[in-house]
């Protein structure tokens, strides 16, 4: 009983409010940092340098009003948000962030579940993540949220179709689809992927920017055209849930991009053994870490990259990422078959 | 002698030279030359085989030529159920009959053609090319009959110069006169020669074959047919009826004098020399089926005196000179015939060369005469031509004389030989043909006298155009206008001075006995008949006394007959005026010949006439009636089928068509083009499968 | 106990409400939609009766039904915003060129 | 017992949004529908412990097809109200009724006549590798190598003649 229901249900409980807690502070860093890249202070009156700023924004947002516009789609305007929302949060079922811990004498494994289809999973998940958006710009009855939805969705699946070639490649050099498995892979072959696939790193990192609508890939909610994008007609709490799966999602990608490229939870350099002495340092750490590096590098980006004109992101993502993502795929089935 | 195939076939190239060419493009002088090279040379040839043939021992004259097989052998049925092969070669047989028939035919043609040459020097010139080429074809024919070793093409020949008498007899077709006159000839001839090839048949069906010589083996095998009317007399009257055809015989004998119709030298050379004499020499060629058929014998006997006799009579009062003459060859002719009749044959063919001869003559006379006087005909409008035509005179008397039968000349031996044997045969028979021989002085006389003696009666020269003739194109031989009566060119009295000479010596061939000849002819003669073995002994079996008495008698007949004809036309010529009157009636029958022409012309020729009409009528009425009858049931069916076509069938396609069009209306709404009706009838299948499924099981 | 017989009403009432969708609808994307929820029915069945023989035959089936499904997809869709560019319409009842 | 919960949730669920997709006004609230739809039939899926085509169905169907569906509603936004028309002679209500009775035979005759094959007819077939996806991954690239080939050739296909047809003349 306690095997089978309580201990899952506390790891979701602990996960959704983790994850909640980081994108609230998630948006919190990406103000500070973008203003530090502007030469700005950020946030500074809301508590000590501003760090009960989400706690602020939480409560405004909880506490606006929230309008439904005429002639919407009434529930379907309703069901947008959720739609984008639950997507990424579900992803997090499969998303290893740690090792097994030893709690009150109990073995427990820091990750929800662990299924042999986890990276499937993560994708089909993923790509339901879209209709939020494509429903919301259609629901709102309004010219910019259809333009910026049509926009988000043809972005999507262009670039998920990239993403999911280098997740094919990943696969073939670990064998297996269980994130868990990945892992271990990495731990057994003592070498993160993101050295041996390096241009599937690469090629994940820009689709994540993408699937993520991120700068320099923000068109939905390219404000100074769409005036906000595909959610300019919400506001209030589902506004927030809009925000809220946009982050999560970023944090999603970089925690699968920790997961398949960077090791998980493994300590740098696992088979290097002089180094053994960071393993004193807990794998969760290590995991958050580098998920930590990969949303410093998601606003890093935005801080620095301009905005990609609809042409060339689409040229980018058909003529120039799938090629890629292809040819490596085929090269690394060739490697692979050429060591076996 | 193996050329005789030849000899038909000269005349028979120029009969195709002038035919095909000459009628375009020859001359007169130049056709004429052509026809009389032809002849010329086929008497050159036949004068060369006839002394071959004489150079033969007497036996074994008779030779054969086969030119080519005309009917493959053919097997057929014969009378004792024998198959025997119906094979007819082209094959000229040459024996003493064929040999004198052949030298009459060409020497005497040759002599008229040349004639011909002169006398018809006055037709346009396509006519003259047409008419020697029909007198050339006629050779050809009568060569053909003459040398013909079997029936058939004797046949042949015997049908060829029945159609060249018909074209002669019509040479001037725009004449309806000629025109029927020739009809008239044809037709007649078409009785006879039914008898004829009814009579080959029979002969084929009898022996087996065609060839005259194997039908003569066989028939000499078969007995005589005294008492009873057997086969071979069945094929010898048959025969005979077609002789009676060609050779002018009671009752067929009326075309002969209309045939004068046609131009003099056709009348001599056809109608006294040589066609109508075919009669006598085909019975001659099957002498010993009639000798083995005495009954036939007697027919024919009777029937050649009494046409003697009767044409003799109704010459008597002709006026026309060529009809005086037609009806002298018709007597003479039954002369032959009673000879044949009485088993003289050889007396008959000798009185057929010696007829021959003379009546030729006195044919191309009387042409000449015509010629003299610009084609009249009619002797009352001559008289005292003598001093204008002396030649022709000359001739003509010698040919009376002949014909009369005063010796020495030529017809006196022949017709005494007749004469004798007809005595020997029959008195009944010998009394009519003395009559006949006494009326045969008195015309000829008559004749002569008529157109040479007494006053001049015809027109005055300068004077009026003689209109009739000049449509025939005979008039004043072409320039201007006729001055008066004279001698005819060289071309035409030539020829008579020649048969002249012929009527006068022809007779010593057959010098009888009882005045010390050798009869040769006779034994010339004999083989031919031989074969069937007639009982026809060389000499007269009466005593030479009988027939030198016979002989006198015959002569002071002939006397007494010339002399009457002198008396009456030359000493005092009304007195033959008085006795026509007095014997009015006599005279009109025999002017009108016996009224025969009336009689055939309502007996038969009406009947026919009406026979043909009734036909015609039951034609019209039944056979038409069934005819019509049947296309209009047709048509009524087909009308009715048509209907039920239009009714029932089409009414069908079509009621079916609508029917399918409606249908079409209503089941095309299904084919509404909407996808979801396609759909949900395969749901319906898939229901109806279901269902199944369900249910049945 | 849940018998393969519950997964084939189930597929079958799937494939019944596809069925009704295609005869009524007038929208032809709908009525598109609805082919799909057949397939669906379908694959319900392979899948289900691949797991009762313990044979994985049927999951491929259903592979292949899927992607013969996004081919039909792709072209029907690519066929009806050609017609819809020419004749302003979805109206499967003024799709009738069948007809001719 | 949790299999029968989750069966007869599932079913209804099924069921319930498919009669929804085919009953909506809007096409747009049908498409989401159908999304639902498909994601519980996913979920069936997964009870049926056939995870790989589970998440074959959400890739492929519910991201992908169904994307392509909302996009060409969302194109073809039309002018006037797409059922404005209605052909005769289409009789909708007999195909409905149709198939209400073709389900309702299908049924009996499932229901009566025990459709369910007994026990495995072969038992479980040994395939070297363990795991669904490893297992149906097998298949396809042993026993069905050609068909999968031929499939990826009918999408290329498609995907080609989709590109034609969508292209506009110019």
């Amino acid at each position: 009983m306690v095997e089978l229901v309580l201990i899952p249900l506390l790891k979701i409980i602990v996960v959704l409010n983790a994850t909640l807690l980081g994108v609230t502070y998630m948006v919190l860093l990406e103000r500070k940092v973008i203003a530090w890249a502007q030469s700005r202070l950020g946030p500074m009156r809301v508590g000590p340098y501003g760090v009960l700023q989400p706690v602020a924004d939480a409560m405004k947002l909880m506490l606006k009003e929230d309008i439904t516009p005429a002639r919407a789609d009434k529930w379907v305007f309703t069901l947008a948000p959720i739609l984008s929302m639950v997507p990424a949060l579900v992803v997090y079922a499969v998303i290893p962030f740690g090792d097994e811990v030893h709690l009150f004498g109990r073995r427990i494994s820091l990750y929800i579940t662990d299924i042999n289809v986890g990276l499937l999973y993560v994708v089909s998940v993923t790509s339901v993540g879209v209709y939020g958006i494509i429903l919301a710009g259609y629901s709102s009855n309004s010219k910019w949220p259809l333009l910026a939805s049509l926009r988000a969705s043809a972005q999507l699946i262009s670039y998920e179709i990239a993403i999911t070639l280098t997740l094919v490649s990943v696969v073939l050099m670990s064998g297996t689809l269980s994130m868990v498995g990945i892992v271990t892979s990495q731990a057994s072959q003592g070498v993160w992927y993101a050295f041996i696939q390096p241009m599937a790193f690469v090629i994940f990192f820009i689709g994540g920017l993408a699937e993520t609508n991120r700068a320099p890939f923000d068109l939905p909610e390219a404000e100074q055209e769409l005036t906000g994008g595909f959610h300019t007609e919400y506001s209030g709490m589902r506004f927030a849930l809009f925000f809220l799966a946009e982050y999560a999602n970023m944090i999603v990608v970089s925690s699968v991009a920790t997961t398949l490229f960077l090791g998980g939870w493994l300590r740098p350099f696992p088979n290097v053994e002089f180094l053994s002495f960071l393993g004193i340092v807990p794998g969760w750490c290590w995991f958050l870490l580098k998920s930590f590096i990969f949303l410093y590098l998601f606003i890093w980006v935005r801080a620095t990259l301009p905005r990609y004109r609809y042409d060339q992101l689409m040229r980018l993502g058909w003529k120039v990422l799938i090629p890629l993502a292809i040819a490596n795929l085929i090269l690394t089935a060739i490697v692979k078959v050429a060591l076996a | 002698m193996q050329y005789i195939w030849a000899i038909p076939l000269l005349p028979g190239l120029g009969a195709l030279v002038n035919g095909l060419v000459g009628v375009r493009v020859f001359s007169r002088r130049t056709a004429g030359l052509v026809a009389c090279t032809a002849m010329g040379a086929a008497l050159a040839l036949s004068l060369v085989a006839f002394w071959q043939l004489l150079g033969l021992p007497a036996e074994m004259r008779s030779y054969d030529v086969v030119v080519a097989q005309w009917i493959p052998s053919i097997a057929s049925a014969t009378s004792d159920g024998a198959r025997a092969a119906l094979q007819v070669p082209w094959g000229f047989r040459l024996d003493p009959l064929s040999a004198m028939m052949l030298l009459v035919v060409t020497g005497i043609g040759t002599l008229i053609h040349v004639y011909s040459t002169a006398y018809m020097h006055d037709e346009p010139r396509g006519g003259v090319a047409r008419f020697f080429c029909y007198l050339n074809l006629f050779c050809f024919f009568m060569l053909l009959l003459v040398l013909g070793s079997n029936v058939l093409v004797m046949f042949v020949g015997w049908e060829g110069v029945g159609l060249c008498s018909y074209l002669l007899i019509g040479y001037w077709y725009e004449k309806p006169s000629a025109g029927d006159a020739g009809k008239k000839a044809f037709i007649t001839n078409r009785i006879g020669d039914w008898g004829f090839i009814l009579g080959i048949f029979l002969l084929f069906w009898t022996f087996g074959t065609l060839d005259f010589v194997s039908i003569q083996r066989a028939a000499s095998a078969m007995p005589i047919e005294t008492g009873h009317f057997g086969v071979l007399s069945v094929i010898a009257l048959l025969l005979f009826v077609g002789a009676t055809g060609k050779s002018a015989q009671i009752p067929l004998f009326v075309w002969l004098p209309d045939a004068m119709e046609g131009p003099t030298p056709v009348s001599a050379l056809i109608h006294a020399a040589t066609m109508v004499t075919a009669g006598v020499y085909m019975l001659g060629r099957n002498a010993v089926l009639f000798s083995h058929a005495p009954m036939v014998l007697q027919i024919v006997a009777v029937v050649g005196v009494l046409t003697a006799f009767l044409a003799a009579t109704i010459g008597l009062v002709q006026n026309d000179i060529k009809r005086v003459l037609a009806y002298s060859t018709v007597s003479q002719l039954g002369y032959m015939f009673t000879a044949v009749g009485v088993g003289a044959f050889s007396a008959g063919a000798f009185h057929l060369m010696t007829h021959a001869f003379f009546k030729a003559l006195l044919f191309l006379g009387s042409g000449s005469v015509i010629h003299a006087m610009a084609g009249e005909q009619d002797m009352r409008r001559m008289g005292a031509l003598k001093r204008h035509l002396p030649v022709t005179f000359a001739t003509m008397t010698i040919g009376a004389l002949a014909i009369a039968g005063i010796p020495p000349l030529a017809g006196f031996f022949s017709k005494d030989e007749i004469l004798f044997r007809a005595f020997e045969a029959n008195k009944f028979i010998w009394v009519l043909a003395v009559l006949t021989a006494f009326m045969t002085a008195f015309y000829m006389f008559r004749l002569v006298a008529l157109t040479f003696l007494g006053a001049y009666r015809g027109p005055a020269w300068q004077g009026d155009a003689h209109g009739d003739r000049a449509v025939a194109g005979v008039d004043a031989h072409g320039h201007g206008a006729w001055h008066g009566p004279h001698e005819s060119p060289r071309a035409m009295t030539l020829p008579l001075q020649l048969l002249a000479a012929g009527a006068v010596l022809a007779g010593f061939v057959g010098i009888p006995a009882a005045l010390g000849g050798g009869n040769a002819i006779e034994h010339f003669l004999a083989p031919s008949f031989a074969v069937a073995g007639v009982h026809e002994t060389a000499g007269p079996t009466g005593s030479p006394g009988v027939e030198l008495g016979l002989m006198l008698f015959s002569v002071l007949v002939a006397a007494a007959g010339i002399g009457l004809a002198w008396k009456l036309y030359v000493a005092d010529p009304e007195m033959s005026e008085r006795l026509a009157t007095r014997f009015a009636s006599a005279h009109r029958l025999l002017s009108r010949k016996y009224y025969v022409d009336e009689f055939y012309n309502a007996t038969f020729i009406s009947g026919t006439m009406a026979s043909g009409r009734a036909l015609w009528t039951f034609d019209r009425r039944v056979v038409d009636g069934f005819v019509n009858g049947a296309s209009w049931v047709t048509m009524f069916g087909s009308w009715l089928s048509g209907l039920t076509d239009r009714a029932v069938v089409d009414g069908l396609v079509n009621g079916i068509g609508n029917r399918l069009q409606q249908a079409s209306y209503t089941i095309r709404r299904l084919q509404t083009g909407l996808v979801q009706n396609y759909a949900m009838l395969m749901l319906f299948g898939v229901f109806a499968f279901v269902s199944l499924y369900l249910f049945v099981r | 106990m849940i018998t393969p017989t519950h997964y084939l009403l189930l597929s079958m009432a799937l494939f019944t409400i596809g069925l009704a969708g295609v005869m009524t609808r007038r929208n032809i994307i709908i009525v598109f939609m609805s082919i799909e929820l057949m397939l669906n029915a379908v694959n319900i069945n392979l899948v289900a009766y691949s797991a009762q023989v313990q044979n994985l035959v049927g999951q491929v089936f259903a592979i292949f039904v899927i992607a013969v499904a996004a081919a039909e997809a792709a072209v029907g869709l690519g066929i009806l915003l050609a017609f819809y560019r020419n004749k302003e319409t979805v109206n499967i009842d003024e799709m009738n060129l069948m007809k001719w | 017992m949790a299999e029968a919960i989750a069966f007869y949730v599932l079913a209804a669920c099924i069921l319930g949004f498919a009669v929804l997709v085919v009953t909506a006004k809007n096409p747009v609230h049908s498409v989401v529908f159908l999304v639902l739809d498909f994601l519980c039939v996913a979920a069936l899926y997964v009870t049926l412990g056939a995870e790989f085509v589970a998440a074959i169905q959400v890739l492929v169907y519910a991201g992908g097809i169904v994307v392509l569906y909302l996009f060409v509603v969302m194109l073809v936004n039309v002018k006037r109200p797409p059922e404005a028309f209605r052909a005769g002679g289409r009789h909708a209500t007999l195909g409905l009724a149709l198939a209400g009775a073709v389900l309702v035979e299908a049924a009996a005759i499932a229901v009566w006549s025990r459709l369910s094959p007994a026990a495995p007819a072969s038992a479980a077939q040994t395939l070297p590798v363990s795991g669904n996806t490893e297992q149906v991954g097998w298949l396809l690239y042993t026993s069905y190598l050609v068909p999968f080939e031929v499939a990826s050739m009918l999408l290329l296909v498609a995907m080609v003649g989709a590109i034609v047809l969508a292209r506009k003349e110019s």
